[in-house]
C-alpha cells in the first residue's frame, strides 16, 4: 500500500525528525535550526501523504491496454475557485487580514478539490467508477464543510443586520425572519404548487435578500449606541461615582443580591441611618476590621435602611501617575435597596498610615468603620 | 467532539444478533450520551449560578441582558424543535422530500439562533463584558458558548444529513438516523429552556 | 505473541456479492480503500475486534504501569533518607503528580478497560461490542491522551500540581510551565475515550446478551464493569467541565479561579471530587469483579449471595456519588456539610463490608485450590479489608482532620488501590492468560510474584500508617530530622523500611514480567479449560476465534459453563461431571453457525483520534494547529459516518483464481 | 442533656479501658519527642479528636482481627484435600442480612460520636482571642488585631511562630494570599485549609506552655515541604510580656556601630520588600516597604522584632544554633516561657544559616525567584531572590538584624 | 437492515400525529410567552416558583413528546432521568455547600 514515491518522503521525514531531536538535545532546543528541521519533517510528511494518497499519480487497472487518461477531461470549475482564492489572498495582503484568511481557506478548498478531481479522473477508464472514487475521497469533508459555510454565512449576515438596526427593531426583524422561514416551510410542505422550480426560486431569493441586507448592514456598521458604548466604556472603574446620589452608568440597574456569603470577612450594615459591622469569628459588633495586606478580601454590605445606600471605602489619597494630581483613593458598591446586599472585594497593597487611616463609610448615614491593614 | 463520535452508527453487529432489549443500539447510546450531557451542562450552569453576581469590573447581568431579543431567540429554538419533530415523523413515513424540507427549516432556524447569539455576544462585548472581564463574564460566555457550539454542531449535522439523504448515501436506517439527530437537537433545546429561565429571566 | 494465532484460514465468502460497478480495477482507490485485508502491524492499527483492542489496551496500560512504577521508585528513593537529594523540589512535584495521574488514568482505568473489552462480550455470549469502531476510537484516544500527558516530560516539564490539581495552584502564574496544559488536555482526551468506551459497554451489556442471559444471570465481573461504566458516564462530564474551566483560565485568560475577581477555589474541588470519588469506585470495582470470578472458580462453589454482591456493587456506585466532600473535610465546608458527608461516607462502608463477607463465605465450605490467581484474589480480600478499615477511621471527620494529607491517607489508598485493584488485576492476569494467549503462566513464578508483591506491598505501605499518624504530611519532597521524632516511631526508620519495601515490590513485578517472557517462549499449549471454570468465556477456543462463538450460546443458569459440565444430584446435591470443556467445544464446533459477518477494520478511529490530539495541541501551540485538527476531526468523523460498517465489495481484492478471497471477516 | 452526658461518660469508660490495654503497648514504643504526633493532644480541641480516635481505631482493629481470624480459619479448613466438589449453594439471605445489620449498627454508634465531635469542634461562640493567619508561598503570617481585653492595644504582626497564651480559647481566622495552604498543629487541633478568598475558622487552645510543631499540609507548590510553623504557648504573664515587647517602639542602632551601617544596607536593599515598623529613612520620613511592587503575592515577612522569633524563612531554618535550640525546645513547661522570651542573642544566633540565606536565598529554599523566569507572574518574584550582597554587607546586616529584638 | 429494526420502526407508530406535535408546540410557545411576561409584569412572591414550574413543564413536554420518551421504552427514560437526577442532586448539594440556597 505504501507507494515507492511516498517512501522517499517518509524517509526524509524520519531523518529530519531524528536530526531535529538530536539537534535539540545536542545543540539548542529553542534554536531556529530545530524549527527548520521540524518544518522539513512536516513538509516531508505532507508530501509523502499526498504521494500515498494519489498512488504516486499512477492508475491501476486490470485492462493494461486502456490509456491511462481515457476518462480524463471532465470539466471542472475548481481551477476558477483556486484562482479566486489566490486573488483574495493578494487583496487581503493589501487590505485587511480577514480577506487574507478567507483567501487562504478558498485557496486550500479549491486546491484540494482540484487535486482530488484530477486524481479521481485518473483512477480508471470508467467514468462512473471515477466519480465513485472522487466521492469516497472527498465527500467526508464536503458535507460538513459546506454545512459549516452555510451556517457561517447565515449567522454572519443575520447578525450584521441586527447589529445595524436599532435595539427595538432587532427582535422584530428576528421574529419576522423566523416566521418567514416557518411559513415558507409550511407552504412547501402543504401546497402542491410549491414544488421544484418554485422552491429553488424561493431559496435563491432568500439567499440574495439575506446577502444583500447583510452586506449593506456590514458596510454601514453597527448602530450608533454600540459604538458609543464601546468608546465610553461605561462600566470602567474610573466611572464609579461614590456619592449618595445614583450615578448614570454605574448604578443603572444595580445588582442587588450576591452569593458570596461563604467568603466575606465582615459584614457592614446600615440601619436607621447608622453604620455598624460584624466580623466572622467575632461575637460582638466591631468598629475595626483588620484585613491582611495584599490579600483579596471580601466585605459584605447589607442595607437594612429604608433608603438606598452604597458602601464606600476610603483608602487615603495618592498621586495619579499620569497627571500628578493628588486624588482620593477608594471605591464603592452600587446603590442597594432595602434588605439587599452587595459584596466588595478589596486587595490593599499598602498598609494604612497614621496620617490617613482607611475607613468604610456610607454616604447619607452616620458612623464609620475603621479599616486596618497591618 | 464526543457528539460526533456517539452519533456514529455502527450497525454491523446488528447483523446476525438479536438485541436483548429489542431496542436499537444507537438509540440506547444516544440516550446515555444525553444523560451524560446533563451532568456536563449541569456543571456549567452551576458554575454560572455560583458566579453570576460576582462582578468586580464591567457590567452586571441585569445591566446588559436584552430580554426581548433573547425571548425571540428562545422562541425560535423552540420552533426549531417542532420542525425537527416533523422531520422525524416524515422520515418515519419514508417521505424523503418532506424530511429534507423540515431538516433544512430546522437548520435555518438553528442558524438564525446562532446569528442571534453572535449579535448578543457582540453587543455585550461592546458594552464592556468580555470573556475575561469578570467571573460573570467568564461563566456566562462559557455556558452560552458551549450551548452555541452544540447548536452549531447540530446545524452542521442537519445540513450534512440533508445532503447525505439527497445523495442516497446514508448508511443504516434512515428514519433512525434522523431520529437520533432529532434527539440531540431537542436536547440542545431543553438545555436552552433551562438556560433561558435560570440565566436570563431570574435576576442574579 | 504471534499474530498467526488470531488469523483464520481463508474460506468461502458468501457475503461477497458482485460489484455494482461494471469494471473493478484491481487497486483503484489507493489509500481511500478500506483496510479490509490487513496483516502484520496494520491488522492491529485498524482493527475493530474487541479482543485485539483489549490486548492493545493491556499492553499499553502495562507499559504505563511500569512508567508509573519507576516514578514511584524515584519518589521512595528521594524519601528514604532525610533531606533527599535524588530529585529537585520541582522534579519531585512532577514525579508524584505524574505517578498518580499515570497510575489512575493510564494504568488502572485502561487495564480495567482491557479486561472489560476482552471478556465482557465473551462473558455475555456476544460476538463483539455494540460499536466496534467506537471501541477502536476509545483505545486510540486513550493512547493519544497518554502520549500527550507524558510528552510534557520532554516539552518543558510535566504537570506539578498534584493529580487533584487544586486551583489556584494550577493557575498560569503558580504553575508556569506547560505541564498543566498537557495534563488538562491529556486527561480531557483520555476522559472522552473513557466516556465513549463506557457508553459502548453499557449498550453492549444491555443489548447484546446471549438468549436466556437475564441481568441476574450475568457473571459478577460483567455486573461490576456495568456499574463502573455507569459511574464513568455520569462522572466524566463533571471533570470535563472542571478541565474546560481550567483550560479557559490557563489558555484564554478566563477568571474562574481568580480569587481577586471573587472566585471561590472550592468550586474546583467540588467539581474534581464529584468526579473523583466515583472514580475511586471505577478503579476498585473491576478488581472486585475479577475476584468474584476467581474465588468461586477455585473454591468450586458459586459466589455466596450473588444478588447481594450485585446490589452492594450497584449501591456502592450510587452512594459513591454522594460522598465526594469527604475529600474536603479540612477545606472549611462548615459543620453541617461535614456531618452530612461524614455520615454518607460511613454508610458506604456497609455494602463494602457485605462484599468482603460474601467472598469469605464463598470460600467457606469450598474446595480451595491455591493457584497464583487465587492467591492474588485472597490477597485482595485481606489487603482491601485493611484499607477499608483505615478508611472508616477517616470517615470520622474530626479524626480525618488529623489524618488527611498525611502519609496515613497514602497508606490507606494504596492498600485499597494496590492491595485491592492491582491484586485483582494480577489475579485476572493469571486466571485469564490461558484464555487470551492459549498458554499457562508459570505457577511457580506466579507464587514468587505473589509473595514478593505481598511482602513488598506491606513493607512499603504498612509503615506509612505510622508515618502519617506521626505527622508526616504528603507531597513533601524532603522530610527533616527536626520533625522526625525519636524512638520506635521515628520517621527515619520507617521511611527507610518503606523505601526498601518499594524495591521488594518492584522485584515482585519483575517476576511477573519474567513469567510472561518465559511463558511466551514456552511452546506448550494450555488446556481448553484449565481451571474447571464457570462462565461463558471458556465455551470457545483459547485464544477465542475472531467471531468468539461458533454458535451463540443459550443460557439457562448463572455459571452456565459449569452447569453444562456438571449435574447435581437432586437429593444429595453431589455434583457429577458429565462433560469436559473439550467435549462442549466439539459440540459447539459441530453445530457452528454459518455466514457470520464481522465488522470490517477501519482507518477512521485512528485518524479521528489523531485529529483530536492535534486539535488539543492547538490549544497550547496556537490556533492554526487547532484549525488543522478540527478539519481532520470533521473529515474523519464524516468519513466514518459515510463508511458502511460492513465493507463494500470494491474494498476487497478481486477473487483469485482458486476462488478464495483474502478477506478475513466472513467465516463459515 | 442527661443522655448526652451518659453517652459521654460511657464513651470515656470505653475509651479508658481500651486505652489501658492497647495504650500500654503503643505508648511503650511511643516517641519521647515526636513533634507532630497526632496521638499526643496538648489542648482541648485536639483532645476531642483524640477521644474519637480512641473509639474508632480500636473498633477497626477488633473488627479487623475478627475478620482475619475467620479468613485464616477458612483458608486452612477448606483447602483442597481431595474432598468432593461442594454442593452449589448460592448463599443464605439471613446470614447476609445479619452481616449487613452488624456493620450498620457499629457505624451508627460511631456516627453518633462523630456527629457530636464535629459540632463541638465547630463551636466558636466562646472565643477569647482572635488571630488572623495568612498563608503565602511558603510562610505563614500572623496578625493580632487590637484586642484590649488581651492587652493588645495596637495590631501586632509576626510570622512563622504563632505565640498564644495558655488556657485561652484562640480563634484563628485563616486565609491565604495565593494558593491553598493548610494550618496544622497536631498537638492542638486538626488541620484547616487556608483558602484564598475565604476565611476559615480554627480554634486552638493549649493546656500548658510549650512549643508545638506543625507543617503546611495542603500541597502549595514548589517549596510545600519547607512551609513549617510552630505554635508557642506561653503562660498568661509571659504572653503579656511578649505582647509588650512586640508593641515596643523601634530603636535605631547606635551611630557608628556596625549595626547602624547594617541599617543603611537594609534601607538600601531589604526595605524594597521587608517592613520594619518604625524604621525611618535618612531624611526622617518613615521607610515604607513596597512588596506589592516586587513580589507577586504582595507581601513578605515583616521583620520587626525578628530576633524575638526562633526561626526564619517559613520556619525552615532556626535562628538559634543547635545547642540553644534544644535548650528552648526541651525546656519544661515552667521554664520554657522565660527561655523563649529571651529571644536570639548574638552568641546563640545560627549565623551560618542566616548568612547563607542572605548570600543566596534561592539556593537554600526552592522558590520562583530566578529573574529570568518571571514572565507568568508579570515580572514579580515569588520568593526572595539572590541579592548579590557582599560579605561585608552581610556582616553589617547580621549585626543590624540582631538588634531587632 | 434486518427485521429487528423494521419492527423497531413500527414502534414509533405509538408517537403522535403531526397535528399533535403542532399542538404541543403551541402550548410551549404560550408558556414561553407567559415566562417572558414575568419580565414585564410583577408576579411578586410567585415569581420564582412560577418561572421554575414553567421551566419544568416545558422541559418535560419536550422530553416526553418531542423526544418520544413517553411512548418509548422505559429503559431510555431510565438512562436519561438517572443522568438528570444525578446532575440535579450533585450540583444542588455542591451549591448548598456554598450556601447558595440560603437567602
Amino acid at each position: 500500500m505504501i507507494t515507492p514515491g511516498s517512501k522517499y518522503f517518509f524517509g526524509l521525514t524520519g531523518l529530519s525528525l531524528i536530526s531535529a531531536i538530536l539537534y535539540m538535545v545536542l545543540v539548542n532546543p529553542s534554536d531556529l535550526g530545530a524549527v527548520a528541521l521540524f518544518g522539513l519533517a512536516a513538509s516531508g510528511a505532507l508530501i509523502g501523504a499526498m504521494a500515498l494518497f494519489t498512488r504516486d499519480g499512477d492508475v491501476y487497472t486490470d485492462e493494461e491496454a486502456v490509456a491511462v487518461n481515457a476518462a480524463a477531461g471532465s470539466p471542472s470549475f475548481w481551477p476558477i475557485v483556486f484562482a479566486l482564492g489566490a486573488a483574495l489572498v493578494l487583496t487581503g495582503l493589501a487590505t485587511v487580514p480577514v480577506v487574507f484568511v478567507l483567501g487562504i481557506a478558498v485557496l486550500i478548498a479549491g486546491g484540494v478539490e482540484w487535486t482530488i478531481q484530477n486524481w479521481a479522473d485518473g483512477a480508471s477508464s470508467d467514468r462512473e467508477f471515477n466519480e465513485f472514487a472522487r466521492t469516497r475521497a472527498i465527500s467526508a469533508i464536503e458535507y460538513p464543510g459546506l454545512a459549516a459555510v452555510g451556517l457561517g454565512v447565515i449567522a454572519f449576515f443575520f447578525s450584521r443586520v441586527v447589529l445595524a438596526v436599532s435595539k427595538e427593531a432587532g427582535p422584530i426583524i428576528f421574529i419576522v425572519v423566523a416566521a418567514v422561514i416557518l411559513v415558507v416551510g409550511v407552504l412547501i410542505a402543504t401546497k402542491p404548487f410549491m414544488k421544484g422550480a418554485v422552491t429553488v426560486v424561493v431559496a435563491v431569493l432568500a439567499v440574495a435578500v439575506l446577502a444583500t441586507a447583510g452586506t449593506f448592514a456590514a458596510l454601514s456598521g453597527e448602530r450608533h449606541e454600540l459604538t458609543v458604548a464601546a468608546e465610553a466604556d461605561h462600566y470602567d472603574a474610573s466611572h464609579r461615582e461614590c456619592g449618595a446620589e445614583a450615578s448614570d452608568h454605574y448604578d443603572h440597574l444595580a445588582n442587588n443580591t450576591v452569593s458570596l456569603r461563604s467568603a466575606v470577612t465582615a459584614t457592614i450594615f446600615v440601619k436607621d441611618g447608622k453604620v455598624y459591622a460584624e466580623a466572622i469569628g467575632m461575637t460582638k459588633k466591631v468598629d475595626t476590621i483588620t484585613i491582611p495586606r495584599s490579600n483579596a478580601t471580601s466585605v459584605m454590605f447589607r442595607n437594612l435602611d429604608e433608603e438606598q445606600h452604597r458602601l464606600v471605602v476610603n483608602l487615603g489619597s495618592a498621586k495619579v501617575a499620569t497627571t500628578g494630581v493628588v486624588e482620593k483613593v477608594g471605591t464603592c458598591t452600587q446603590l442597594t435597596g432595602k434588605n439587599q446586599e452587595q459584596v466588595m472585594t478589596l486587595k490593599i497593597p499598602k498598609p494604612a498610615t497614621a496620617t490617613e487611616p482607611y475607613s468604610f463609610t456610607v454616604p447619607g448615614a452616620t458612623g464609620e468603620i475603621k479599616l486596618v491593614v497591618p | 467532539m464526543a457528539d460526533i463520535a456517539t452519533h456514529d452508527t455502527d450497525h454491523a453487529t446488528d447483523h446476525g444478533h438479536h438485541s436483548s432489549t429489542g431496542l436499537s443500539n444507537n438509540k440506547l447510546a444516544m440516550w446515555l450520551f444525553l444523560g451524560s450531557e446533563c451532568l456536563l451542562f449541569g456543571g456549567l450552569i452551576s458554575t454560572y449560578m455560583l458566579y453570576r453576581g460576582r462582578v468586580q469590573n464591567g457590567p452586571h447581568s441585569s445591566q446588559i441582558y436584552d430580554i426581548p431579543f433573547t425571548s425571540v431567540s428562545s422562541f425560535v429554538l423552540l420552533m426549531s424543535s417542532l420542525t425537527m419533530v416533523l422531520a422525524v415523523s416524515s422520515a418515519q413515513r419514508k417521505d424523503d422530500a418532506k424530511t429534507n424540507l423540515w431538516l433544512v427549516i430546522t437548520a435555518l432556524l438553528g442558524a438564525t439562533f446562532i446569528g442571534g447569539q453572535v449579535y448578543e455576544f457582540t453587543t455585550f462585548y461592546r458594552e464592556g463584558l468580555g470573556f475575561t472581564t469578570s467571573l460573570f463574564g467568564s461563566s456566562f460566555y462559557a455556558l452560552t458558548g458551549f450551548h452555541g457550539v452544540h447548536v452549531s454542531v447540530g446545524v452542521i449535522m442537519l445540513l450534512s444529513l440533508m445532503g447525505i439523504i439527497k445523495k442516497g448515501k446514508i448508511t443504516g436506517d434512515k428514519a433512525e438516523v434522523v431520529e437520533l439527530i432529532g434527539l440531540y437537537w431537542h436536547f440542545v433545546d431543553i438545555v436552552w429552556i433551562i438556560i433561558f429561565t435560570l440565566v436570563y429571566l431570574i435576576p442574579s | 505473541m504471534s499474530t498467526n494465532e488470531l488469523t483464520l484460514t481463508p474460506s468461502q465468502s458468501p457475503g461477497l456479492v458482485k460489484s455494482p460497478l461494471s469494471i473493478s480495477p484491481s487497486r483503484p482507490l489507493g489509500a481511500v480503500r478500506r483496510p479490509v485485508n490487513t496483516t502484520g502491524w496494520r491488522e492491529w492499527l485498524f482493527t475493530v475486534d474487541h479482543k485485539k483492542i483489549g490486548i492493545m489496551y493491556g499492553c499499553v496500560a502495562f507499559t504505563f504501569f511500569i512508567v508509573g512504577g519507576v516514578e514511584a521508585l524515584f519518589i521512595r528513593l528521594q524519601l528514604a533518607l532525610p533531606d533527599g537529594r535524588i530529585l529537585s523540589a520541582d522534579k519531585y512535584n512532577q514525579m508524584f503528580t505524574m505517578h498518580a495521574t499515570t497510575m489512575i488514568f493510564l494504568f488502572a482505568m485502561p487495564m480495567a478497560a482491557a479486561f472489560a473489552n476482552y471478556f465482557l462480550p465473551l462473558q455475555i455470549g456476544a460476538r463483539d461490542v455494540a460499536f466496534p469502531r467506537l471501541n477502536a476510537l476509545s483505545f486510540w484516544l486513550f493512547v493519544s491522551g497518554g502520549l500527550i500527558l507524558n510528552a510534557s516530560w520532554f516539552l518543558g516539564g510535566a504537570a506539578d500540581g498534584g493529580w487533584f490539581m487544586y486551583a489556584p495552584n494550577s493557575g498560569p502564574v503558580f504553575s508556569p510551565s506547560n505541564g498543566v496544559d498537557f495534563w488538562v488536555l491529556g486527561l480531557q482526551i483520555a476522559g472522552i475515550a473513557s466516556l465513549i468506551g463506557s457508553i459502548n459497554l453499557i449498550v453492549t451489556v444491555l443489548n447484546m446478551r446471549a438468549p436466556g442471559m437475564t441481568l441476574m444471570k450475568m457473571p459478577v465481573f460483567t455486573w461490576m464493569i456495568l456499574v463502573v461504566q455507569f459511574l464513568l458516564v455520569f462522572s466524566l462530564p463533571v471533570i470535563t467541565v472542571a478541565l474546560v474551566l481550567l483550560m479557559f483560565q490557563r489558555s484564554y485568560g478566563a477568571t474562574f479561579f481568580d480569587v481577586s475577581q471573587g472566585a471561590d477555589p472550592l468550586l474546583w474541588q467540588h467539581l474534581f471530587w464529584i468526579f473523583g470519588h466515583p472514580e475511586v469506585y471505577v478503579l476498585i470495582l473491576p478488581g472486585f469483579g475479577i475476584i468474584s470470578e476467581v474465588l468461586p472458580t477455585f473454591s468450586r462453589k458459586p459466589l455466596f449471595g450473588y444478588p447481594f454482591v450485585v446490589f452492594s456493587g450497584a449501591s456502592i456506585g450510587l452512594v459513591g456519588f454522594g460522598v465526594w466532600a469527604h475529600h474536603m473535610f479540612a477545606s472549611g465546608l462548615g459543620p453541617v456539610s461535614v456531618a452530612v458527608f461524614s455520615m454518607a461516607t460511613m454508610a458506604i462502608a456497609i455494602p463494602t463490608g457485605v462484599k468482603i463477607f460474601n467472598w469469605l463465605l464463598t470460600m467457606w465450605g469450598g474446595k480451595i485450590w491455591y493457584t497464583a490467581s487465587m492467591k492474588f484474589a485472597i490477597g485482595l480480600v485481606i489487603l482491601f479489608t485493611i484499607g477499608g478499615l483505615s478508611g472508616v477511621t477517616h470517615a470520622v471527620a474530626p479524626s480525618d482532620t488529623q489524618q488527611t494529607d498525611t502519609y496515613y491517607i497514602v497508606a490507606h489508598f494504596h492498600y485499597v488501590l494496590f492491595g485491592g485493584m492491582v491484586f485483582g488485576l494480577f489475579s485476572g492476569f493469571y486466571y485469564w492468560w490461558p484464555k487470551v494467549f492459549g498458554k499457562m503462566l508459570n505457577e511457580k513464578l506466579g507464587s514468587w510474584n505473589f509473595w514478593f508483591m505481598v511482602i513488598g506491598m506491606n513493607l512499603t505501605f504498612g509503615p506509612m500508617h505510622i508515618l502519617g499518624l506521626q505527622g508526616q504530611p504528603r507531597r513533601m519532597y524532603i522530610w527533616t530530622e527536626a520533625r522526625a521524632g525519636e524512638g520506635f516511631f521515628n520517621f527515619g526508620f520507617w521511611n527507610l523500611v518503606s523505601s526498601i519495601g518499594s524495591f521488594v515490590l518492584a522485584v515482585g513485578i519483575l517476576f511477573f514480567i519474567i513469567n510472561v517472557i518465559k511463558t511466551t517462549r514456552n511452546p506448550e499449549r494450555a488446556p481448553l479449560d484449565p481451571w474447571d471454570a464457570r462462565t461463558l468465556e471458556w465455551l470457545t477456543t483459547s485464544p477465542p476465534k475472531v467471531h468468539n462463538f461458533d454458535r451463540i450460546p443459550v443460557v439457562h443458569h448463572l455459571d452456565e459453563f459449569f452447569h453444562r459440565k456438571y449435574v447435581e444430584d437432586e437429593t444429595t446435591h453431589a455434583m457429577t461431571q458429565i462433560a469436559t470443556g473439550e467435549d462442549l467445544m466439539r459440540a459447539e464446533e459441530a453445530a457452528a453457525d454459518t455466514g457470520i459477518h464481522m465488522p470490517g477494520p477501519s482507518y477512521w478511529p485512528l485518524l479521528l483520534a489523531i485529529g483530536v490530539a492535534v486539535l488539543g495541541m492547538g490549544i497550547i501551540y496556537g490556533t492554526p494547529i487547532m484549525v488543522v485538527g478540527a478539519l481532520v476531526v470533521l473529515f474523519s468523523s464524516f468519513g466514518w459516518v459515510l463508511e458502511p460498517s460492513v465493507p463494500e465489495p470494491i474494498d476487497f481484492d478481486s477473487p483469485s483464481h482458486d476462488g478464495h478471497t483474502k478477506e478475513i471477516a466472513p467465516v463459515g | 442533656m442527661d443522655i448526652v452526658n451518659n453517652v459521654k461518660s460511657s464513651s470515656h469508660r470505653i475509651r479508658n479501658s481500651i486505652a489501658a490495654i492497647i495504650g500500654i503497648v503503643v505508648l511503650a514504643g511511643c516517641a519521647r519527642n515526636a513533634p507532630q504526633d497526632t496521638w499526643q493532644p496538648r489542648g482541648h480541641n485536639a483532645s476531642v479528636i483524640n477521644h474519637l480516635q480512641w473509639i474508632i481505631f480500636p473498633m477497626a482493629g477488633v473488627v479487623g482481627v475478627l475478620v482475619f481470624a475467620f479468613a485464616a480459619y477458612t483458608f486452612w479448613k477448606f483447602k483442597d484435600r481431595g474432598q468432593p466438589i461442594p454442593s452449589q449453594s448460592h448463599g443464605k439471605p439471613v446470614v447476609e442480612i445479619i452481616l449487613t445489620i452488624i456493620p450498620a449498627l457499629i457505624l451508627t454508634v460511631v456516627g453518633v460520636f462523630t456527629f457530636r465531635g464535629i459540632f463541638e469542634l465547630a463551636n466558636t461562640e466562646d472565643t477569647q482571642m482572635v488571630i488572623n493567619v495568612t498563608g503565602q508561598q511558603w510562610w505563614w503570617e500572623y496578625d493580632y488585631p487590637a484586642q484590649a481585653d488581651q492587652g493588645i492595644t495596637q495590631p501586632i504582626i509576626t510570622s512563622g511562630q504563632l505565640v498564644i497564651p495558655v488556657g485561652t480559647k484562640i480563634l484563628l481566622r485563616e486565609t491565604s494570599r495565593d494558593v491553598i495552604h493548610s494550618y496544622w498543629i497536631p498537638a492542638l487541633n486538626g488541620k484547616k485549609d487556608a483558602v484564598p478568598g475565604r476565611i476559615n475558622l480554627l480554634r486552638l487552645q493549649a493546656d500548658k506552655p510549650g512549643i508545638f510543631a506543625g507543617q503546611c499540609t495542603e500541597f502549595c507548590g514548589l517549596s510545600h515541604a519547607n512551609m513549617r510553623m510552630e505554635a508557642i504557648a506561653l503562660s498568661k504573664e509571659d504572653f503579656a510580656k511578649w505582647v509588650a515587647n512586640q508593641q515596643k517602639d523601634y530603636t535605631s542602632p547606635a551611630d557608628g556601630s556596625l549595626a547602624k551601617e547594617g541599617e543603611g544596607v537594609f534601607l538600601n536593599q531589604c526595605i524594597r520588600c521587608h517592613q520594619v515598623n518604625g524604621l525611618k529613612k535618612a531624611d526622617g520620613t518613615p521607610a515604607l516597604a513596597a512588596p506589592d511592587e516586587n513580589v507577586y503575592a504582595g507581601a513578605v515577612p515583616n521583620l520587626s522584632h525578628l530576633m524575638s522569633r526562633n526561626t526564619f524563612a517559613g520556619a525552615k531554618f532556626d535562628l538559634l544554633r543547635k545547642s540553644c535550640r534544644s535548650d528552648v525546645w526541651d525546656a519544661s513547661s515552667e521554664t520554657i516561657g522565660a527561655k523563649y522570651l529571651a529571644g536570639v542573642s548574638e552568641s546563640c544566633l545560627n549565623a551560618t544559616a542566616l548568612r547563607a540565606w542572605l548570600r543566596n536565598a534561592p539556593a537554600m529554599k526552592p522558590m520562583y525567584s530566578d529573574p529570568k523566569k518571571l514572565g507568568p507572574s508579570g515580572g514579580k518574584y515569588r520568593g526572595m531572590p539572590n541579592l548579590g550582597l557582599t560579605e561585608t554587607d552581610i556582616d553589617k546586616l547580621v549585626a543590624y538584624l540582631l538588634t531587632l529584638k | 437492515m434486518t427485521t429487528v429494526t423494521e419492527k423497531h420502526a413500527d414502534a414509533h407508530e405509538h408517537g403522535m400525529s403531526d397535528a399533535g406535535y403542532i399542538k404541543i408546540a403551541i402550548i410551549l410557545a404560550a408558556i414561553t410567552g407567559l415566562e417572558v411576561s414575568t419580565y414585564y409584569v410583577n408576579f411578586g412572591p410567585l415569581f420564582m416558583p412560577a418561572l421554575l414550574t414553567m421551566m419544568v413543564v416545558k422541559f418535560v413536554m419536550v422530553v416526553s413528546y418531542f423526544m418520544h420518551l413517553k411512548f418509548d421504552s422505559k429503559i431510555f427514560s431510565f438512562l436519561f432521568y438517572v443522568g438528570l437526577g444525578l446532575a440535579i442532586f450533585v450540583y444542588c448539594m455542591a451549591l448548598a455547600t456554598f450556601k447558595f440556597f440560603i437567602a
